[in-house]
């Protein structure tokens, strides 16, 4: 992999706007063949819509794109496929009522005189599908029941559905578990072995060192960096490039003092095919983790604790009181919060301001007699904006024209606000850049020390022990380990997650 | 209801000329309204209104098309009295809701001629002519005890299919022919409502037919949609029973004089009122009365008789039907 | 999975299962609907059977009478499965009532008459497949709301109709559109194999070809679809004019059960055809529906006003018993959904453990 | 411990024109949409001016003409405002003109005229409201789709009108009542103080109060407003009870213009409240609309049917050229918005340079 083939791709001066805003203003990048090109910026900084001008989801206004040595400009999404020009997309783009082959080949279905070769094309997907490591997930099922994990793996199906020569992977790890991502690589490792190029976008610094050969570096949607060596390039460099600035990427110093009075309870909460018989404490000004594997469960605990889902049996007590099942309210009133899991779909109303999605929860505190009160929800947004670094810091614009880690951040702030005592966080970073990473962190940290409970759902193990004071280890709905983070190091972690599942495949086998 | 003739038959128009009447006398402006139509009684009202008032020469004729409800034929009147008509020739969606623009316009000055729906307040009309509904359902009634008495028919399964029910004249109707029949001790065994329209006339007829294996007489309350009711008929392949239309359209008139199916008798309620209600209301505009009256103005009320219709008379009717 | 001791993390043999689990709930959702559908029908049939016991012991008469609720669901079913397509497709097409009476009126005007069967039914189809693409160009190109087009359309078309019509009931004087609704095949009268050959080529249209299956991606997410490469403008305006076909052929069959054809006819089926899509299923946002499920609430509708006849209901009464049976319907549909998942779960966790 | 700003380097100063383009172009869509409709408005009566100057040229009748279009709109206009709230919201509610229907027929039942005005006011408003909640518990609480409740209670809520009326037209026998649509204050009909009153009502109640931003919320994603912590079902019940509200207002003002009130009055009214919030801007699948819009979308269907009363139009023309209103109506909507967003594209372009 050292030695790369000639260029495939050659962008100059690419520029593409927004109606107000330039998001690419004079891109270069370079792409050989059989390497992993990664591209790395600050949220917002462009790559996405980077990724679109390349696929022809977009069309740039200025510059020129060469792509095998020929000038190159996509017209739609069909051109560049039939160019051999594949993408997997940040925001999942599946179909949730077409099956796992349907999805994998749309667009480009199997097919004789307008019927679909059913038998054909489920093969093929189960081909593919086995090639990812995932052949256990039937062709024919609809998408719509497999969780956000599953949709990747289709995901990648279908960029490799097609006889591509360049594929490009937009934060495809983004929702994927530690196993994952190492077969993730895996197949990237097969792909740039084939001559294939590969374009990978990650905020994960430690995964571009993993599997990046070069790294291109976007700011305010200008490359500020090209075609740095992946893996020596120093991590201070590569973050000055992005931000304009240095930040140690270390975790705030746990804090020493006591713990508070306790104030979430939970004993033998269970629902059927989720998580069974779980019982955690959480105490004011603590932090804690809970790591495991995708499916293991936790998303559907915190949602079950916040009121979201109803339990089956077992109960969540906050401040020695039963907080009423199903009931998001109760919750609410006692003073949970939680940023959910899925940004788009569970927690941003994507047409309105930033300030009244800040606001969402809290509104009705600022407002007087059923009035609202704009001008302090206002100003609370921009302190919010203010402590998350968000960009643009604009609050009256509309939240559908953040990109990815902004509008997270977003969903973060809404529970900053307010008498939130006890913080429920899934995923909280997912998507984030390393400099807002850092600064919620920070703010997590704050809260914490603020006498406020957090209860940190991450895939990132790191994450996880660097954060929490205590740590639960999740695995098939059960908690099967609880620890102070200090007695815990990645290892440890990672062998009782994958323990269940290593064996699962024993069986299976 | 026939393809090819549009424009009314002269026999539904009063030829000018026939009595002292007709000569020209001062100018008259008549404004009319009538509700959209859509189907051919309706139709057939204002082609007949149109044709009256063209063959006077004194008569300057103003529609305003009534739109889909009351309140768009309020609003389309509205607008009519901005062209200060003589007259107002008015056939309302509904008597009682347009009762307050006949009193306002009468109390501007303007008579208001009230066609076939009536308003329930006095003085909200000059004249009002229309069709006997309640009528109409009596001769039915009559035709049918007749034959069922002729027949020997003692306790008879009779159908009826009506009109729309949420008018008030369909009310009537029926109401005058299950009055009727009860006199005789007989009931309707059922009454399915259409729209009239001949595509809800043949659906609602399939499903009567289908609720009564047998019948002996089935009344229906529009020719128009008595196309569809007849095609129902055909389709499920029934003959055991005989069938009164109503209104009294061309074609249904034809098919009584030939004899060749199931419908044998209808009642009337003769679209030409249209044509009287334009003369007379030119007579008032003119400050006139009926020539074979002795009044010397125009009476206030006229309700036309529904007259019946068999194969014996029916070559009369022919030239009346629309 | 549950029902474990925690501390015998060793030998968990339900993985493969809760794999499996991953995907357990969605798939079966519209058979299940549908059965819902299916008992809500037995249920009217039932009814039927304890009011009108002299009717129902008649065999013949059983017989004629699901024919008779299939013939009275033919002309609306045929609509239903082109609003299936539209609505799956994330749109909507309120002028289908007003296509059939534009295509009706057309198609029996005596010029056209003229041209025998044969130019009459050519007549009404391309008009009902030109009013679709009319419509499917405002739509798409044109980038109007579709409710709001084709409103626009609906009032139009009807407008055309009557002035083409004068606003007379144009008799239809041919006897090979009139038998069509008049003569059966086998006992099977016509109209139900139009309907059948409807349905049968919508199902294989929706579940079996690209099209079909493009249909769903985007009604679903229009955004997938477009970054799949699929012609979304085109897609559209083929589904209206795939709409406007159904209207077409249903306006053939209208005009030849009611022997005639005018401005007003088939009234308001747009708000019958959505409203049998949507309790067979369909989801009014777009994305999802069966055309199996789209038929079964044709003919429940069309079975409750076959109940409504033979039971002499008054048409006041019908109505509020009608609105009351509709929310049954779809209440019956959510309970059986329910009842029949806990019974899969349970299903499940005791074959699991 | 973070961020330590070691080489802090430039400070970028973030273009402010830049900035504030960004949301400027989204903020101002429903404004620029509102603009689109008076100019269609604008069309209109200039049409009206061409094609009948001598009506025009009359000043006091062109003041007359105004208010018999206000009047015209006030009915409409008063449902319209709460089927926005409704579709907003993420619903629809095709019972409106039935609801109209029952608390018209309701009110004007002879035992409740005994009461007097106050006692007929009161019963319009409690079916009103009655009717929406019902609607509302179908739709919240027993999860039945917003399209399917509401139709079945179209066809319950005329059923029980006809029911109750007898299927007869119901005289209002009520002075006060009546006076309402008859009169005058300072010179404006008093129905159009009620429908400024409805409207003005209606924008503070959506832009200023925690109800309509629960409205915008629920609409816009109901899932993040429930994890927000608002009580979804409850918001739900209260949009459908508004709308209901607002038709019991509106059937005493159209009993008062009719003098009367009947099981078939408001027919048909749901169809022209969506049309108008649609044309208004309000998005069908919800999370976005005003209550300007809304009226000016009354307004402008009710200018069009003044449009063809004055120039006496036959009704199929009539319809004919109403449809091809509506779609320029759009147009305009959309080309105002193209070029206006170009204009500022490109003074943002010269000014940010
Ligand atoms: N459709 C759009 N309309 C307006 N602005 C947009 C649109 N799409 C992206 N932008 C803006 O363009 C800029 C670049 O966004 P992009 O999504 O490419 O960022 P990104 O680098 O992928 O960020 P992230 O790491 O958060 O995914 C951002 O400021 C974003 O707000
Ligand atoms: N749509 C679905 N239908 C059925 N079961 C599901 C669905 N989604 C998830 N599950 C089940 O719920 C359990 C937990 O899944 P989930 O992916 O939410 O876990 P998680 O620990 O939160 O992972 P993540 O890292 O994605 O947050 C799994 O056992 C899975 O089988
Ligand atoms: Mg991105
Ligand atoms: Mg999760």
């Amino acid at each position: 992999m050292t030695e790369m083939g000639e260029v495939v791709l050659e962008l100059t001066d690419v520029v593409k706007t927004f109606p107000g805003v330039r998001a690419l203003d004079g891109v270069q990048l370079e792409v050989r063949a059989g390497e992993v090109h990664c591209l790395l910026g600050q949220n917002g900084a462009g790559k996405s819509t980077l990724i679109k001008v390349l696929s022809g989801a977009h069309r740039p206004d200025e510059g020129r794109i060469q792509w095998l040595g020929e000038d190159f400009a996509p017209a739609n999404p069909q051109a560049a496929m039939k160019a051999g020009i594949a993408t997997i997309y940040q925001e999942l783009d599946l179909v949730d009522d077409l099956s796992v082959a349907e999805n994998a080949f749309l667009g480009h279905e199997p097919r004789r005189f307008g019927f679909i070769r059913r038998g054909h094309m489920a093969r093929r997907t189960r081909e593919i599908l086995g090639g990812l490591g995932h052949g256990e997930i039937p062709p024919r099922r609809l998408v719509r029941s497999l969780p956000a994990a599953g949709k990747q793996v289709v995901s990648m199906a279908r960029a490799l559905s097609h006889d591509a020569r360049l594929i490009i992977m937009d934060e495809p790890s983004a929702v994927l578990a530690h196993d994952e991502v190492g077969n993730l690589f895996r197949i990237i490792r097969e792909l740039t072995g084939k001559g294939i190029a590969v374009i990978y976008i990650s905020h994960r610094l430690e995964e571009i060192r993993e599997i990046g050969d070069r790294v291109t570096v976007l700011k305010d949607g200008r490359t500020t960096a090209a075609n740095l060596p992946a893996r020596t390039t120093p991590t201070r460099d590569l973050v000055s490039r992005m931000t304009g600035r240095t930040i140690e990427y270390v975790f705030p110093e746990p804090s020493t003092k006591d713990r508070g009075e306790q104030l979430l309870r939970v004993e033998g909460l269970t629902r059927a095919n989720e998580f069974a018989d779980v019982s955690l404490t959480v105490h004011s000004g603590e932090i804690v983790g809970i790591a495991g594997l995708v499916g293991s469960g936790r998303s559907e605990l915190l949602e079950t604790i916040f009121g979201a889902r109803q339990a089956e049996s077992g109960t969540v007590r906050m401040g020695g009181r039963a907080l009423r099942p199903g009931s998001v309210r109760a919750a609410v009133r006692a003073g949970l919060g939680m940023a959910p899991e899925e940004r788009k779909s569970q927690a941003l109303l994507l047409g309105e301001p930033i300030y009244r999605n800040i606001t969402l929860a809290t509104f009705t505190g600022y407002a007087r007699g059923g009035f609202t009160n704009a001008g302090r929800e206002v100003a609370e947004a921009n302190r919010i904006a203010d402590t998350l670094d968000l960009r643009p810091r604009d609050v009256r614009r509309p939240v559908r024209t953040l990109s990815g880690g902004n509008q997270q951040k977003v969903v973060v702030g809404r529970w900053l606000l307010g008498g939130t005592k006890l913080l429920l966080l899934d995923e909280p970073t997912r998507g984030v850049d390393v400099g807002a990473r850092a600064e919620l962190y920070q703010v997590i940290h704050d809260l914490a020390a603020r006498g406020v409970g957090v209860l940190l759902v991450s895939s990132e193990v790191p994450e996880v022990l660097g954060l929490a004071d205590r740590v639960l280890v999740m695995r098939e709905g059960r908690v099967v380990r609880e620890a102070p983070a200090g007695e815990l190091d990645e290892d440890t972690v990672l062998d009782l997650v994958m323990a269940g599942s290593l064996q699962a495949e024993e069986v299976t086998l | 209801t026939s393809n090819e003739e549009d424009e009314p038959t002269g026999a539904q128009t009063v030829a000018a000329g026939g009595n002292a009447n007709a000569a020209p006398g001062t100018k008259v402006t008549i404004g009319f309204s009538a509700p959209a139509a859509d189907h051919g009684w309706i139709a057939a009202i204002t082609n007949n209104a149109k044709a009256q008032a063209a063959s006077y020469s004194d008569v300057e004729f103003k529609t305003v098309e009534a739109g889909a409800d009351a309140a768009a034929q309020r609003a389309a009147l509205q607008t009519l009295i901005a062209e200060k008509p003589n007259v107002i020739v008015l056939l309302p969606h509904d008597g009682k809701e347009l009762n307050s623009f006949g009193l306002s316009a009468m109390q501007a000055g303007i008579p208001v001629v009230n066609l076939d729906r009536a308003f329930p307040d006095a003085k909200a009309y000059r004249l009002q002519i229309k069709g006997d509904n309640y009528g109409m359902g009596v001769s039915a009634a009559n035709y049918v005890i007749a034959q069922m008495k002729a027949k020997g028919v003692s306790a008879p399964v009779i159908g009826e299919i009506a009109g729309m029910d949420e008018l008030e004249l369909t009310q009537e109707r029926s109401k005058g022919f299950s009055d009727t029949l009860a006199q005789a001790g007989f009931r309707v065994a059922n009454r399915r409502a259409a729209r009239f329209t001949a595509d809800t006339g043949q659906q609602e007829a399939a499903s009567l037919l289908q609720a009564l294996p047998k019948m002996d007489a089935l009344w229906n309350h529009d020719d128009d949609q008595g196309i569809g009711v007849l095609a129902a008929i055909t389709q499920a392949n029934r003959k055991e029973f005989f069938m009164v239309g109503g209104a009294g359209s061309k074609a249904a008139i034809e098919a009584i004089q030939a004899d060749s199916g199931v419908l044998k008798a209808t009642v009337t309620y003769s679209p030409s009122m249209a044509s009287s209600a334009i003369s007379l209301a030119r007579l008032i505009g003119q400050n006139k009365g009926m020539s074979d009256l002795v009044e010397l103005q125009v009476p206030k009320e006229i309700t036309l008789a529904s007259e019946t219709i068999t194969k014996e008379n029916a070559s009369n009717y022919l030239k009346l039907g629309f | 999975m549950t029902a474990q001791a925690a501390p015998a993390p060793v030998k968990e043999p339900e993985k493969p299962a809760e794999k499996r689990s991953w995907w357990r709930d969605d798939a079966t959702e519209p058979l299940r609907r549908n059965l819902g559908l299916v008992a809500v029908l037995i249920a009217l049939i039932i009814i039927g059977i304890i009011t009108r016991p002299d009717l129902y012991s008649d065999g013949t008469w059983v017989r004629n009478n699901i024919f008779t609720i299939l013939e009275l669901a033919s002309v609306i079913g045929v609509v239903t499965v082109g609003m299936t397509f539209v609505i799956i497709g994330g749109g909507i097409d309120l002028s289908v009532g007003a296509i059939i009476a534009l295509a009706g009126v057309w198609s029996t005007t005596l010029a056209t008459q003229d041209y025998g069967a044969g130019g009459m039914i050519f007549c009404a189809l391309a008009v009902g497949i030109g009013v679709g693409v009319v419509n499917g160009i405002l739509i798409s190109y044109g980038r109007l709301v579709a409710f709001i087009a084709t409103l626009a359309m609906l009032v139009a078309a009807r407008g055309l109709a009557a002035q083409i019509s004068g606003k007379q009931t144009q008799v239809s004087g041919n006897t090979f559109i009139n038998d069509i609704a008049a003569n059966d095949f086998l006992g099977v009268p016509l109209l139900v194999y139009i309907l059948a050959a409807v349905v049968a080529g919508g199902w294989v249209l929706l579940n079996r070809t690209t099209f079909g299956r493009r249909t769903v991606a985007v009604g679903g997410n229009v955004e997938a679809a477009r970054l799949a490469g699929i012609n979304v403008k085109r897609h559209t305006l083929l589904l209206y004019a795939l709409s406007g076909l159904c209207c077409g052929i249903a306006a053939i069959m209208l005009t030849s059960q009611a022997n005639s054809a005018q401005a007003a006819m088939a009234n308001l089926y747009e708000l019958d055809a959505i409203a049998a899509a949507i309790i067979g299923g369909t989801l009014l946002s777009g994305g999802r529906g069966t055309i199996i499920g789209s038929l079964l609430g044709v003919i429940v509708f069309s079975t409750i006003t076959n109940l409504f006849a033979i039971n002499n209901l008054s048409t006041e009464v019908q109505n509020m018993v009608k609105g009351g049976i509709i929310v049954a319907a779809v209440l019956v549909q959510q309970v059986q959904f329910k009842s029949l998942s806990l019974f899969i779960s349970r299903n499940k966790l005791t074959t699991s453990n």
